[in-house]
């Protein structure tokens, strides 16, 4: 990350705090050039990855705080989005989606962010908690049903 | 804990069950007051239940769950779940969810009375 | 101030960036139960404060930075916003709106501002730059022409 | 300095001007280019100017500042300018700047053409 993010919001561990930043996020990826089907999956990762640190890492606690910086990406053109916590760690390892044929409520967060984004990297902070990398290309494949 | 804040949903009584048609994005914030109410309508064993989306521009794995759980609970009783009137994004996710399939989707209240 | 703001936005001076700041307020202020007419106002007048930093605080330069903060208040119900940079410092007597009877173009910015909030406060923050405190109340009185 | 972000605008000939239609919201970012597209078009010296704002669901001063502009520019040439289709939020800005009764506001663009 060599120079600073575009726009960086720090927020509390709300849920009525998920759409003002899905709303932020989807007119930041249009500006951008991300067609509306796009933009709406972006948004959809960082709803989950949101909801996640919140249930997950800050169990359910809406006093803490979580972090996004946003970054347009130039050559070849699209965007990065990190989002940080100074929730419980686990090993990026565990943080998998489950086996969809499985069908069950819950357990589709990790598969949404997955197959909607093009990079994907959950890691430990060293300062505590923990930070979620997530990148898409403009004019990458379009996305799949989860395998 | 966050505060959940409530969905509005009409309900439209059929012969054999119910409509229900939510209104609003469908997040972590909103899906317990939709879950809620979707198991307050289960009580009064309807053999049919539909889903109208028509007024959900948005909604999250959260909201998938609670579609999930509402088919476990038609199935449980005998009833049939049916979604319609899907806006692009949802489809989009039942889709991504490999639920598309799983779901009897049709496409408007009308088709969703009779079938 | 004495709790910490429910959501904070650190921005680059970009015009780019006025359209996701206002989704984001937009949707931030619906939530707190404004209504679409009064949300509108809200968005706009952030939006001219916006516009009036990059443009007459930091001269149109786009690699400097904004802080906006937000919090939902209660009792009464409402929000406030601070709108924060390290911009050039002027005197806030001297930020006012023209006469509205002279039709040119220009010189709406403040008086869009004061007409849509309840409570504007420009000040010079002690350690360089402007911070401006935009108040608005839930069922304040509507909105009226500028006089 | 910011980059602008150009604005689509559609154009239309009438027997006496044209019609121009922007589309998207009108900030800051935007305002630039369509300030660029009306000189443009007061260039062809039409002895009406009609703008349609229709596409238009968001304006700050700018925008309106833009509109000024060529409200100015009409007048200096003997021309009309009419703005019509407004949406409740540009509606609003205008009532609010006092401008409302300043502009020749028409309902659509039937009214705009012919009036
Ligand atoms: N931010 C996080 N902190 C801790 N654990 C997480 C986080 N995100 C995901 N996980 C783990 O990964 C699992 C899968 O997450 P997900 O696919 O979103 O399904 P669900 O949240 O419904 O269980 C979670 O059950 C949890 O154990
Ligand atoms: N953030 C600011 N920093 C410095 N000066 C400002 C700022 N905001 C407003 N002003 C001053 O107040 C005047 C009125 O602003 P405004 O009503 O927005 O009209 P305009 O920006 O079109 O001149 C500006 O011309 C400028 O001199």
């Amino acid at each position: 990350m060599s120079h600073s993010p575009d726009l960086s919001i720090q927020m509390l561990s709300r849920t009525s705090l998920l759409a003002p930043v899905r709303c932020m996020l989807v007119s930041f990826a249009e500006r951008i050039g991300f067609d509306e089907t796009a933009s709406g999956h972006i948004a959809l990762a960082v709803d989950e990855a949101l909801a996640n640190v919140i249930r997950h890492g800050y169990s359910g606690r809406d006093d803490c705080r979580v972090w996004l910086h946003f970054w347009e990406l130039h050559e070849p053109a699209g965007l990065r989005i990190v989002v940080e916590d100074y929730a419980r760690q686990v090993d990026p390892e565990l943080i998998r989606g489950r086996d969809l044929s499985d069908i069950r409520p819950g357990g589709l967060g990790v598969h949404l962010i997955r197959s909607t984004m093009d990079s994907v990297r959950f890691e430990k902070r060293r300062e505590g908690g923990m930070r979620l990398t997530l990148e898409k290309l403009l004019g990458a494949a379009p996305v799949q049903s989860a395998a | 804990m966050s505060k959940s804040v409530s969905v509005t949903i009409q309900s439209e009584k059929l012969p054999d069950g119910v409509v229900l048609a939510p209104s609003g994005e469908i997040d972590l914030s909103r899906s317990p007051s939709m879950r809620a109410q979707v198991a307050e309508v289960m009580k009064t064993a309807p053999k049919r239940l539909v889903i109208d989306l028509s007024g959900v521009p948005y909604m999250d794995s959260s909201g998938v769950a609670t579609l999930v759980e509402a088919l476990q609970s038609t199935r449980k009783c005998g009833a049939k779940l049916l979604l319609c009137a899907l806006t692009p994004r949802v489809r989009s996710i039942l889709e991504i969810s490999r639920l598309d399939t799983v779901f009897t989707i049709v496409a408007d209240r009308a088709a969703a009375s009779s079938d």
